[in-house]
């Protein structure tokens, strides 16, 4: 669905260039949720703007193909064309001032060549989704962040588009709207097959919706493929740190040690598939009592993946743990206290 | 030096002379030679248009002022409640009445289509472009009134207005027109009444050779008001600086360069 | 009462009402036709420079200069060379419908300009984000530039339109009539200070109202926008 | 430190008002980091603009009492005066598009009687402390989003505030950045004694470094408190239901009841003060083996709080279970499918 | 060569010196001290409108009909108008200083109008940051109004001091000099139209140039913030 292929971005300034984006390919198929991860300044949003050409690749060799169409051999009517097929949520909002919000949702909609009613219906339809019906004849400037956000949300959908691009679609909201949120993404990607594009730091964003990520740093891809094994085998030290510090473990770490004197081990389930009941299985054949400091375990797809910090009492034969737990795809870490 | 000096006594006996016209400008600038002689410095400052001149006099900006006739003078001073005088004569100026020109004839206004060839031919319909100053104005009426298309009432003032006129005699329509704009114009009228220094630096002519009629030249129907003046203030009246300046106004070389302008000396 | 403080222009009732409404008409004439035209020009402008929509150094740099030459002329010179051109317009160089087209000649650049540097600053996120609709330049224009920076082409209209006034005061100049030349011809040139001033009066009057007209538009626009 | 009493917000609109804060009073005391959270558009923005008088209360009987002072009482001058000492970061960043990162930092610093190097340096450091040293001559414009935001957070610290009011300070940035401004500011809070009110949609930031939450709904703050205590006894349902989500318990739940067909049991575990082995006790004592399906367990403040999804296997007497755990300070409860 | 083409101009090189240095005096000049007193009125206006920094009902609108009045009034009459408080000023009532006078009074309200247009447009979010850091009114102005708004009021200058140069034409009314009044007097009332053509280029160039300073000045402000 969209093929990117050696895409770089140079910005120049007074004294210094900029290499926003380094020479990157990135591959989305059809139906795809795609996550882009990364620190802020990654180049995250850079490259998204690239998808519609709002920022064109700063090199020959660049090749932009959505949807079977190489966007950069277009003539402008023709970009045009294809850009009313991707929708897009700016970081920004980017709403207009002088409309309100039903007229902001309706903008798209002008060459849709639906009647009148019709707009209004669609656009009402919009807005309740995104749950700010009641704010229809508000302006963009009496709202609060959320508010706007959701509007930009409505808006970028009002086209049925193709592919939908988000720049971080979710930052401004609390969970519960996020939530809603996200599982409106979901639905439109499953009943309409819009592929999506989602840009976010939010680790639980991903794991929520999307099917494949791509993690940046500094203008690269330096990981990408499925959330499953993403998560589970992070390769690259950035991915595993972005996993853990949104997952929270890294301070559950932290708090522990300063907590307890005992020694501390760290279970990792990763991508356990049966669901024997390990603690009680470890006290039957080890007669070792573990006990849950911390515990972070859920189903990610499917599987099993998540963190349990324990203490063990008995006596500890580490080898066979380790023996027994490889077989249940547990692995198990000593903890050391940090200097 | 910035301007006039308002005090009369002053040591420096300079005098600032306001004017209208490069020519007038030159004329000043060999008068101002040759009362150099006796101590006197005349600087000269041009204006354009008629408004300021005599305001700049009456506030002390300048000391003499050379552009005006009588009847301008007079009405200034009735309408301003001023006092400014006459102090010595200087010119007059044939005041001429020109055919319009056809749209799209082109060259110089010599050789341009006429419209009309003699005032005579002036008929019901036709516009004519007046001076839409006062003074101008109600001479440019005074001369239609001369030539028979209008008859102004009897107790018009000096400087009458289209209110003065009491009948048509051909129902022309007037327009009155800034004094420098006339000449562009004769396109858009069947006749015209210009003062001579633009027939002779924006026609490119002179009223003998194009004028339909020259109110000068009837000298009987033209009212003195009509002559040039130098003009003071009433306190400076009889200032002697400024009757060596008449005395070397009034020679027979100021008269040449007068008549090189197509203006006629008068004093 | 009257006859006494006014004693010159109590007896031209009639005059300044033909004034008024020349000057109306000569207002609202040339500020439709120059408003219309001179947005056009202040469109291209703002499309066709370097960061514009439709860059094109060429259309621009001569536009560009068109703008600065009919914004340097003198007024009184303009009238007169565009002289020409105003009677295979109008038919006639004089009177109050010729002025109004050197008065829109000179007024086009005028507002293009201002229309120009007012829809620089609508803000380049909504622009981009009527680009990633797939809408068209003319789109943009018309949907995105005019009507974000509405109330900025208000604000400059209004002082287009005040500065427009001044402009028809020259048209006695050749013949035409209206408030300045009457302020000018039958009151200042003749000392008659109760005319001047009541013309003068008239002409703030039709300027107030062009500011109100103009606030009140404003605040149409923003109505419901207030914080 | 902060008192607000009876404060109501209406703006009026065309044909409506909007009551954004209804007679809310509140109170943050010296070194206290305050947590408001509440759905997009509950008023939170607005509330904390009345901190700082950037927003009046609309009502006559409303106070406005900060560091001893009450502000509405105030001439501007005074009033300038004690804004100096509360530092704002905005939920839109409002940087100064004219300025490059480094002036943008400075500007609180003009009249601050700092030689033009010792400002330069404090400038750095602050820059420094956010990460974004290296964009210091950089203009807005040209920052990525979190990039700006971090600008922001360092604009606001700059004049060594003694209030420091957040409106979404991190919404904008990843995880690891995220928590390096949390520290940031835990540190600000606590070798500077710095008073932190901040608005967020991250229960986490909640988490993470509140010592004391407000929960706003709808214009009113529904429950206020200690975080440890609204953690674990949240008595409103927008509270349970924040935590809830925020904690992913709810998404976690769905996925468990549609994946098992046994019978699951939450187990709670709120304010537990010792660490006693609790799945390895329950075998012990009734000889059930419990296995987790999904955890999610940690130390807030010293006590340990969150939920266990388990089955049960074997003879469950549901009551001396319930006797059993209750004395553990941990709650059973049977989940049902929720039709 | 150049004789044949400009006959009457080749015999006034030294005028056109003189008459191009007036033209550039009184632009300078009066634009200095219009500048000034402009951006301080357009200051006040914008700060003392309802939504202002320090709303003030009465002040503004006082000032805002002042400026009106002062837009409104055709320069002809204002020029006559005011002639004695030329006097008072710079001694005299005609010539080119004098002039200025009327020249700036007739620009303040000109420019004071535009940069409250200008200003207005100024994010309120900034303007909120800063009141919430302390700043006083008069530091907002200065180092908030005035620096985000440096590229619109960089605009809105170069703008009017081409209009400027524009009255700077009325100048030969009183006697003054300059290029308007050579291209006036010399050229145009004399039917030399090399000497109107060639006052006109001059201002044309003076006008260029004011426009390039303006554009350098705006790249300038704008060095290092491109995207
Ligand atoms: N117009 C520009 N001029 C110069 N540098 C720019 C420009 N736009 C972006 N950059 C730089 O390019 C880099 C990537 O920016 P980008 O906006 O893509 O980051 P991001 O990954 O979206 O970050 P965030 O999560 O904070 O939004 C940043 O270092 C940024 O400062
Ligand atoms: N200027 C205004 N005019 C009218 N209504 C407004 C204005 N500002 C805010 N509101 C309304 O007041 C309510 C509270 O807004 P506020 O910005 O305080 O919300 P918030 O809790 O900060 O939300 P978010 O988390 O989305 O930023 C919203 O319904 C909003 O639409
Ligand atoms: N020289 C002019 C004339 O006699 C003077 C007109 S009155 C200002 O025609
Ligand atoms: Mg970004
Ligand atoms: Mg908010």
């Amino acid at each position: 669905m969209i093929h990117l292929k050696n895409i770089s971005v140079h910005f120049k300034q007074k004294n210094r260039e900029v290499h926003a984006v380094k020479n990157v390919s990135l591959e989305v198929e059809s139906g795809d949720i795609y996550g882009i991860v990364g620190y802020s300044g990654a180049g995250k949003s850079t490259l998204v703007r690239i998808i519609n050409l709002l920022q064109h690749p700063t090199d020959k060799s660049s090749e932009v193909i959505v949807d079977g169409k190489n966007l950069l051999s277009l003539s402008q009517k023709e970009l045009r064309k294809e850009r009313k097929k991707i929708g897009m949520i700016f970081q920004h909002f980017n709403l207009m001032a002088s409309r309100t919000i039903a007229d902001n949702v309706a903008f798209p909609l002008r060459n849709s060549g639906l009647s009148k009613a019709e707009k209004e219906e669609k656009v009402e339809k919009l807005l309740d989704l995104v749950g700010i019906l009641d704010k229809k004849n508000s302006y963009p400037i009496q709202l609060s962040g959320g508010q706007k956000q959701r509007v930009a949300i409505a808006r970028a959908l009002a086209n049925d588009p193709k592919i939908l691009l988000c720049d971080e679609a979710t930052s401004a909201l609390d969970p519960k709207t996020t939530l809603s949120i996200l599982e409106l993404l979901k639905e439109v990607n499953q009943k309409l097959g819009i592929t999506i594009v989602i840009i976010t730091h939010e680790m639980q964003v991903v794991k929520e919706i999307c099917n494949k990520v791509a993690v940046m740093e500094n203008g690269n891809i330096i990981e990408s493929g499925n959330v499953v094994d993403i998560f589970n085998q992070p390769k690259q030290a950035l991915t595993r740190d972005f996993i853990r510090t949104a997952t929270h473990i890294e301070q559950a770490e932290k708090k522990i040690l300063s907590h307890t004197k005992e020694q501390v081990y760290e279970l990792k389930f990763s991508g356990r598939h049966t669901a024997d009941p390990i603690i009680v299985e470890i006290y039957k054949r080890f007669g070792i009592v573990a006990d849950i400091l911390y515990g972070n375990i859920e189903f990610l797809q499917e599987t099993m993946i998540g963190t349990l910090f324990v203490t063990l009492e008995g006596k500890v034969e580490l080898n066979e743990l380790e023996a027994y737990l490889a077989e249940q795809d547990v692995t198990i870490t000593k903890i050391n206290k940090k200097t | 030096g910035c301007g006039g000096s308002k005090s009369s006594d002053s040591k420096e006996r300079k005098y600032v002379v306001g004017v209208t016209t490069e020519q007038q400008k030159e004329i000043w600038k060999y008068v101002g030679k040759q009362v150099a002689k006796d101590g006197i410095k005349i600087d000269v400052k041009i204006f354009s248009g008629y408004t300021e001149e005599n305001p700049a006099l009456a506030d002390g900006s300048l000391d003499l002022n050379s552009f005006q006739h009588v009847a301008f003078l007079n009405n200034f001073n009735k309408e301003n409640g001023e006092d400014l005088v006459p102090i010595a004569f200087t010119l007059i100026s044939p005041f001429g009445l020109y055919s319009g020109i056809e749209k799209g004839s082109t060259g110089d206004y010599k050789n341009a289509e006429k419209k009309i060839k003699s005032y005579k031919d002036l008929k019901d319909g036709d516009t004519v472009a007046i001076q839409n100053d006062v003074t101008n104005g109600g001479r440019a009426l005074q001369l239609l009134d001369a030539i028979g298309v209008i008859t102004l009432k009897k107790d018009a003032p000096e400087s009458p207005t289209v209110k003065d006129i009491e009948k048509y005699n051909t129902k022309i329509e007037i327009k009155e027109i800034q004094a420098d704009q006339i000449a562009s114009v004769l396109p858009d009228v069947t006749a015209a009444t210009i003062n001579t220094n633009f027939v002779n630096d924006q026609l490119n002519t002179t009223p003998r050779e194009a004028a339909l009629y020259i109110d000068t030249d009837h000298l009987e129907k033209v009212n003195d008001i009509y002559k040039n003046v130098i003009a003071a203030r009433k306190e400076d009246e009889n200032k002697k600086d400024f009757k060596t300046i008449v005395k070397a106004y009034q020679t027979p070389e100021v008269a040449k360069l007068i008549e090189k302008t197509n203006d006629m000396p008068a004093w | 009462m009257i006859e006494q403080f006014f004693p010159n222009a109590s007896l031209l009732w009639e005059e300044f009402g033909t004034a008024t409404l020349e000057t109306l008409a000569m207002t609202c004439i040339s500020g439709v036709i120059a408003g219309i035209l001179g947005l056009i020009l202040g469109v291209i402008l703002l499309i066709t420079d370097e960061d514009g929509l439709q860059p094109n150094r060429i259309v621009y740099s001569i536009l560009d200069k068109i703008v600065n030459i009919g914004r340097s002329i003198p007024f009184i010179i303009l009238l007169a060379v565009i002289m020409p051109f105003t009677r295979v317009l109008v038919g006639t160089s004089i009177g109050t419908e010729a002025v109004t087209v050197p008065i829109v000649l000179g007024t086009i650049p005028f507002f293009a300009r201002q229309i120009q540097n007012v829809l620089l600053e609508v803000d380049s996120g909504v622009i981009e984000a009527a680009k990633s609709m797939g809408e068209s330049n003319l789109g943009i224009i018309l949907f995105v530039y005019l009507k974000e920076g509405l109330v900025s082409i208000i604000r400059a209209s209004s002082f287009t339109v005040i500065n427009l006034i001044g402009l028809t005061a020259m048209a006695g100049t050749v013949g035409g009539g209206g408030l300045g030349a009457m302020a000018l011809q039958q009151g200042y040139q003749r000392g008659r200070d109760d005319v001047t001033l009541l013309s003068l009066v008239l002409v703030l009057i039709i300027v107030f109202i062009t500011q109100i007209i103009g606030n009140l538009l404003v605040k149409w626009t923003l109505r419901g926008r207030k914080i």
